[in-house]
């Protein structure tokens, strides 16, 4: 037989004012269960909590309720006291007679005091099939997996490493560094992006706590937070980077010619590469899709030159298993193909370029070496038209949303084309200039005012060739008039988009992702760089475009939750988790699509009887489950309970009235 | 189904069941599960606010709207309950991510079932209140109160064999 | 007694005579001696520096050059046109000196600028250096139960940067100076709505449209005349209202009356003095309100209709 | 339609910013100046619109516009931009340029005005003041609208509004010297 122990507070006047307690004790003190009943004027004060530790001991009750303010307020409190009494404290039940009752019915003492009896009822009734419950504590493994080297991925592994957190990178590219490395100088500041970022490359390369695994991707992921095991796959380089010295002899000699992305294909690279002169780590791969040798058996030149016999073709991928933590996405972004804009000549017209690509030809380091050069004809452009949100904002033909940054790196381009082209003229077709953040409007004044780029309102319709310039056609809404300029050179400044990878990436570490193939965060706004599934985390553009300060603070809170989740040898976390009784499951697996955290896996165990047979059964994972409770609800054999909210605690609540 | 509760010599009439009639002093209970988050949090708020409202809900606490068992609304109206209130939070808002997409149609499914076996649509009600509602919380209350009062009772001398 | 250097301006001498006239009664209650500069040339008002550069600053600084000749600091203007010429002009010249000594030399022989003399409307005069405190010791018949406009036109206050004065959008100084005559100031939206007067002559259709919604937005305000501090701002206001009336089918019947005529008032002049027999809209009925206390408006009906409104969103 | 880019200088532009100390590219079109201008709606370009034609270097259009007689100079909208345009200056400046290079625009109100204005200047040039029954008389013969506000006239008169006589500043010799020394230096530029 259950003994309960009920404490009725007046919380001064609060309650006792509109609830008259004396007649709760009294009524309460007839339930069957209830041992005693108790009333006093403070119950969270320190002899308040006193009377409770005292009633558990001489009554030897079985559990607690206290009936006083809203559980939100002091469960935990009193949780406290039956624990100091030596009583599992999750025997506790709060009936809230305050805010749900004293407070609300002010004018009606008798109705507020009945309404108070039957709370303690339910929560009398609800105690009595309360069951022990126990923090539950997860070993963590305290290292963390970043996947994606951009400036997301460098800053959030210096940060986590700088805390003394083993720090594995996995970078797809043979170089770290991302987009970032592809930048000329970056706004709003205007300083040099190599200047900013390579230092950082080094340090990645050079620092104790990380381990940088690049040309490699991460293939599986398994177990839950604190519990990952990751398999990676690095890929064949051909290069055995212990004996290279990256003194480049092999590249140089290469016969072959390749389209060099990192320039976006203006120039051409060799099949043995490094993807740029800062590269981190500077060592080469051989691009096995080109190499002659690896494709035909021909040549091996490389080989030959060099000194360190460095080079091996017989090399194989190579799978990596490495137990982390935590994990951190950074795999960034890509920029959407303009080609759907027929009616600009896309494709037609050489002298039509994307913003990337003017992006890599007024850098310093770029195939032009940092002039603008029409494709056409190698002429220094004079007339250079900008056309804004190519392909974002526009429903038809690319993605409903806006991209973020085209407007800010738009009115960049022109400056930039003023400082390479003094006697150039930007001409900028736009809707809006979105220029939110710090220091960006005023940098967009700067190109209005002090570059004298002429902003003209308006989506460019048509694009038509004359003699060897670009016809442009559009309205600007500012004076109600079509306007028609007369172009060198036309840049577009195409959609930000999801790398088409992602999909599956999410799929492979049980995250979500949105319509657009951007990883989800696990709240838009007050968890905005966790996911839904615990220990992964988001860091730049792969959640949403966004622009550098951003990425990299971003990155930073990243960081900031993964020390937060390996700042203890175990995590502890709360007992109100789901059990599976796998008696009753069937092995619908209801449960495991409805838990929004992954946190239900299936296992298979002998059907019993003596039988030889396996079934599959549920499995609640209760270092991931967060408690929701979706689970049982949805499951038809009420095979899962979620402890602290069983069925049977609410079916008491609900008839004990 | 009639609406408006019949009043005959005094006492009230289910509109339901002509057989079951109670005082006309007769009060509703209603039963509320509110998720923890939102709508428990925003019930809170009105009791800090002082906002008053009609006594006759009786509040079960829930994590999630999800977590709530179509067991609970039929065994709330078969054993002490006139009417059942479910409150979640808002569509977007769920602290678990959808749980309140599934409790949604997991309720509207629950909700024609039990008007297919005779109870009147208004006794089963759902409402989205978030943490910063309390005045919102306050009006439902008296809404869901109101549509139940005129529905009448549902068990026969229920309070009468409690007392 | 202060010394004053008065430049009346071209209307001061013709259409606006009672301006002067009454402008010269109070300067002699508050103790002040004009001085008016005898050989005095027209600013060149909109038109100059509509057309050209150079004579748009070289008739006003002749101007500035003659009054350095005098004892007084300050030049007080009793037009706002000339007013915003010569202030303009002024800050100008002393802004850019190379300029200044260009014009001076080339254009004007009369004397070399310093820059010495301040320059103020006969409005910034009254509130800066005589003050609220001293008009009202000077008051003997209040002007109690009157309610005016106060229209101070575009110049008085704007530019900004030029003019230094009051505000450019919601100037309240003349109002201050009429409740220190015992008026009361209405709440008024245009004080400083243009009046279009440069087009007065040669596009009278802008002038009607503008000076029409001031005279709306005025009687609006419950005021029984406008004041004003320019005789531009006067004879468009009232000279134009009968044909704006005709034209857009509505009864004003709004006397247009000078600050310093409502001061000379008020210190005690008789109305005879006023010349009132110029004004085209009567000014009688008007000043017919001096005295009468008004009751207070019936407020109530107002706040029950709000709380009524309220209650139906209930 | 409007062609750009003809990798010409925008000297308009330059004139336009040059002459009236104010730096039209500033202007980003938020349109606070056209709904305050107390004549906005007699334009045919509003002050926003002006703006962004000079930006666009379309001078024919601008100097052929009525709108810019228009302006009445009142300051309203400067001092209510955002970005502290003086847009005063900036249409005092586009119609002294059109003063100087002959731009006529053919509208009888822009001819009206201009008349008025040089009526006005002249009388100045003749009396060192002006006389103002004898400018409405001139204005109206002038611009061949002989009746107009002539209703006003004889009520003016009798009210004694306007006096009949004239005063004439003792050194109107020396501001008629004025004009042409400023006459001369408007040509030296
Ligand atoms: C034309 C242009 C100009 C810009 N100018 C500016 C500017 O001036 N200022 C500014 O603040 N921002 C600018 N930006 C934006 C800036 O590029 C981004 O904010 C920044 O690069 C985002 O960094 P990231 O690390 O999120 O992504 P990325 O730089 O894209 O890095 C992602 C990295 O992850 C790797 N990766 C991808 N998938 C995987 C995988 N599955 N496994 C392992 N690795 C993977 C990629 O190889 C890459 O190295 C500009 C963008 C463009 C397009
Ligand atoms: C009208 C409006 C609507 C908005 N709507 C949205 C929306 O819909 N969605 C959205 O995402 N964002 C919205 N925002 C933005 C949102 O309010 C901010 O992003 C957010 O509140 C910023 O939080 P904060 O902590 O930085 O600053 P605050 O909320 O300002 O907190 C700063 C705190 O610091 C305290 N403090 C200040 N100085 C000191 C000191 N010297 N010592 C100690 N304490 C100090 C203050 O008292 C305050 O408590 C809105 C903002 C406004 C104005
Ligand atoms: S326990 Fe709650 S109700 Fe009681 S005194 Fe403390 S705050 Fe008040
Ligand atoms: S030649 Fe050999 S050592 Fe030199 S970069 Fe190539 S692989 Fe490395
Ligand atoms: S073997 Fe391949 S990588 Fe080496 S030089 Fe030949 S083509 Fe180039
Ligand atoms: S940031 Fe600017 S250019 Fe880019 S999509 Fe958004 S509005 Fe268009
Ligand atoms: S309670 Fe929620 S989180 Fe936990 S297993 Fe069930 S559905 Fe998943
Ligand atoms: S309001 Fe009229 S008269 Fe007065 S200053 Fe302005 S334009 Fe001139
Ligand atoms: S108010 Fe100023 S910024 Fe705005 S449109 Fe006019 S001139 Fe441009
Ligand atoms: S100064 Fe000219 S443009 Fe500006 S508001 Fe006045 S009339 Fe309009």
């Amino acid at each position: 037989m259950a003994r309960v122990g009920v404490f009725t507070c007046f919380c001064g006047a609060n309650i006792a004012d509109f609830v008259d307690v004396p007649r709760v004790v009294e009524e309460t003190r007839k339930i069957r269960e209830v041992r005693c009943s108790i009333e006093y004027k403070y119950m969270c004060s320190d002899p308040g909590q006193q009377m409770i530790r005292d009633a558990i001991v001489q009554q030897r009750l079985t559990s607690v309720v206290v009936a006083a303010c809203s559980p939100r307020m002091h469960e935990k409190t009193f949780r406290k006291a039956l624990s100091d009494a030596g009583m599992n404290p999750y025997l506790l039940e709060v009936a809230n007679i305050r805010e749900h009752s004293s407070w609300v019915h002010q004018k009606d003492k008798k109705a507020a005091t009945d309404k108070a009896i039957d709370l303690i009822r339910m929560a009398v009734a609800k105690s009595i099939a309360n069951e022990q419950l126990y923090e539950i504590s997860v070993p963590v493994t305290k290292r963390a997996l970043v996947i994606g080297g951009g400036i997301a991925g460098i800053q959030a592994a210096l940060d986590i490493a700088d805390a003394r957190i083993p720090v594995t990178l996995v970078e797809k590219s043979p170089s770290i560094g991302g987009r970032m490395a592809q930048l000329d100088e970056t706004f709003p500041t205007l300083d040099c992006s190599q200047c900013i970022l390579t230092p950082k490359m080094v340090d990645v390369a050079s620092h104790p706590y990380i381990e940088l695994i690049p040309y490699s991707e991460v293939i599986e992921l398994d177990g839950f937070v604190g519990n990952y095991k990751a398999k990676i796959r690095k890929k064949a380089s051909y290069v055995n980077f212990a004996n290279c010295t990256g003194c480049g002899a092999c590249w140089q000699k290469c016969p072959v010619k390749v389209p060099n992305e990192y320039n976006m294909n203006i120039d051409k690279r060799k099949a043995i590469y490094t993807p740029f002169p800062q590269a981190v780590p500077n060592k080469p791969v051989i691009d096995a899709a080109h190499c002659t040798m690896l494709l035909k058996g021909k040549c091996g030149i490389c080989a030959k030159v060099c000194e360190k016999g460095a080079i091996d073709f017989k090399m194989q991928d190579e799978i990596i298993e490495r137990e982390i933590g935590a994990v951190v996405v950074a795999t960034g972004y890509d920029l959407w193909d303009p080609k759907p804009y027929e009616e600009y000549g896309v494709g037609r017209y050489k002298d039509i370029i994307t913003s990337l690509e003017f992006e890599r030809m007024v850098s310093a380091n770029g195939p032009t070496g940092g002039v603008p050069q029409r494709p056409s004809d190698g002429k220094v452009p004079k007339t250079v038209v900008f056309i804004k949100c190519i392909g974002s904002r526009d429903e038809a033909k690319g993605i409903e949303y806006c991209s973020k940054i085209c407007c800010m790196y738009t009115a960049k381009h022109a400056i930039l084309l003023h400082h390479k082209v003094h006697d150039s003229h930007a001409y900028i077709f736009y809707m809006d200039i979105r220029a939110a953040g710090k220091g960006y409007e005023e940098f967009v004044k700067k190109a209005q005012v002090d570059t004298a780029a002429t902003y003209l309102r308006g989506r460019v319709s048509k694009i038509y060739k004359k003699g060897d310039k670009l016809m442009v056609r559009g309205e600007d809404a500012q004076i109600g008039q079509l306007v028609e300029v007369e172009a060198d050179l036309v840049v577009l400044a195409t959609a930000i988009i999801a790398p088409k990878d992602n999909p599956n990436l999410a799929r492979l570490l049980g995250i979500s992702y949105d319509k657009y193939g951007y990883l989800s965060e696990a709240h838009p706004k007050l968890r905005p760089v966790e996911t839904a599934k615990a220990g992964i985390f988001l860091a730049g553009c792969t959640q949403a475009p966004k622009d550098i300060p951003d990425t990299v603070a971003q990155a930073s809170a990243c960081a900031a939750k993964v020390c937060g989740l390996f700042s203890g040898d175990t995590m502890k976390k709360d007992p109100m988790v789901s059990k599976v009784n796998t008696e009753f499951c069937s092995g619908c697996q209801n449960c495991v699509t409805v838990c929004p955290y992954g946190a239900i896996v299936t296992e298979e165990i002998p059907m019993g009887h003596g039988s030889k047979e396996m079934r599959v059964v549920s499995k609640v994972n209760e270092g991931v489950c967060q408690g929701c409770g979706s689970c049982v609800a949805i499951c038809r054999s009420m095979a899962i309970n979620l402890s602290g909210f069983t069925d049977p605690q609410i079916i008491n609540e609900i008839v004990a009235i | 189904m009639e609406t408006e509760v019949k009043e005959t010599k005094g006492q009230v009439v289910s509109a339901e069941n002509p057989g079951i009639v109670a005082p006309a002093d007769w009060q509703p209970v209603i039963m509320g599960i509110l998720c923890n988050w939102c709508s428990y949090a925003g019930s809170d708020l009105t009791g800090t606010s002082r906002i008053q409202y009609p006594p006759n809900i009786r509040i079960i606490r829930v994590p999630c709207s999800s977590r709530v068992d179509p067991w609970f609304i039929i065994k709330s109206l078969q054993t002490s309950a006139d009417g059942v209130l479910i409150s979640g939070c808002h569509p977007g808002d769920c602290h678990y991510i959808s749980g309140n997409y599934y409790a949604r149609r997991r309720f509207l499914v629950t909700k024609k079932l039990l008007n297919f076996v005779g109870y009147h649509e208004n006794r089963i009600q759902f409402s989205w209140v978030s943490a910063a509602e309390g005045p919102k919380f306050a009006k439902v209350v008296a809404k869901v109160t109101e549509d139940i009062k005129k529905l009448g009772p549902l068990h026969k001398y229920k309070k009468e064999n409690l007392k | 007694m202060k010394k004053l250097t008065y430049f009346p301006g071209c209307s001061a001498h013709g259409t606006s005579e009672e301006f002067d006239h009454t402008l010269k009664l109070v300067m002699k209650t508050l103790d002040v001696e004009m001085e008016e500069i005898p050989d005095w040339n027209c600013c060149g008002a909109t038109s100059a520096h509509v057309m050209t550069e150079n004579l748009a600053y070289a008739l006003p600084l002749r101007n500035l050059v003659l009054a350095e000749k005098f004892t007084g600091n300050i030049m007080g203007i009793a037009c706002a046109s000339c007013y915003s010429r010569m202030k303009t002009t002024k800050v100008h010249m002393d802004e850019n000196p190379e300029l200044a000594k260009k014009i001076n030399s080339t254009i004007i022989q009369e004397g070399n600028y310093t820059g010495r003399v301040e320059v103020k409307s006969m409005l910034q005069y009254c509130y800066e250096d005589i003050g609220l405190e001293t008009i009202k010791s000077k008051v003997t018949k209040s002007l109690a139960g009157l309610k005016v406009a106060c229209y101070y036109g575009c110049l008085l206050t704007r530019p900004k940067g030029i003019t230094k004065f009051d505000s450019p959008e919601y100037p309240v100084s003349m109002d201050q100076i009429m409740e220190a005559l015992g008026a009361e100031a209405v709440e008024f939206d245009f004080k400083t709505e243009c009046c279009g007067a440069s087009f007065s002559i040669s596009d009278t259709e802008i002038v009607e449209s503008l000076t029409g919604k001031i005279l709306e937005v005025a009687k609006e305000s419950g005021a029984h005349l406008i004041v004003v501090a320019c005789p531009l701002c006067q004879s468009n206001l009232d000279m134009r209202q009968p044909d704006i009336e005709k034209h857009q089918g509505k009864s004003f019947r709004l006397p247009v009356m000078y600050l310093t005529q409502l001061m000379a008032l008020a210190f005690g002049y008789p109305e005879s003095d006023m010349r009132l027999k110029k004004h085209i809209v009567p000014v009688e009925e008007a000043l017919s309100n001096i005295g009468k206390i008004q009751e207070p408006p019936p407020k109530v009906t107002k706040t029950k209709k709000a709380v009524s409104a309220e209650s139906e969103v209930e | 339609m409007l062609t750009l880019g003809l990798e010409e200088k925008n000297t308009f532009l330059e004139a336009i910013n040059k002459k009236s100390g104010a730096n039209v590219l500033e202007c980003y079109q938020c349109g606070k100046c056209a709904s305050t201008c107390p004549v906005s709606d007699f334009m045919e370009f509003r002050p926003r619109v002006i703006m962004q034609m000079i930006k666009l270097g379309m001078k024919e259009e601008v100097c052929m516009t009525d709108s810019i007689w228009f302006c009445l100079t009142c300051s309203a909208c400067s001092g209510r931009c955002p970005r502290e345009i003086d847009i005063p200056a900036v249409m005092e400046a586009i119609r002294h340029l059109t003063i100087e290079e002959n731009y006529h625009p053919k509208s009888k109100k822009v001819k009206d005005i201009r008349k008025f204005h040089e009526i006005f200047l002249d009388m100045i040039k003749r009396y060192g003041r002006n006389y103002e029954l004898r400018m409405m008389a001139e204005f109206n013969i002038r611009t061949r609208n002989l009746f107009k506000d002539m209703h006003l006239a004889p009520k003016a008169l009798l009210k004694g509004k306007i006096p009949l006589g004239h005063e004439s500043t003792k050194s109107a010799k020396a501001i008629r010297k004025m004009y042409e020394m400023a006459e001369k230096l408007e040509k030296s530029k």
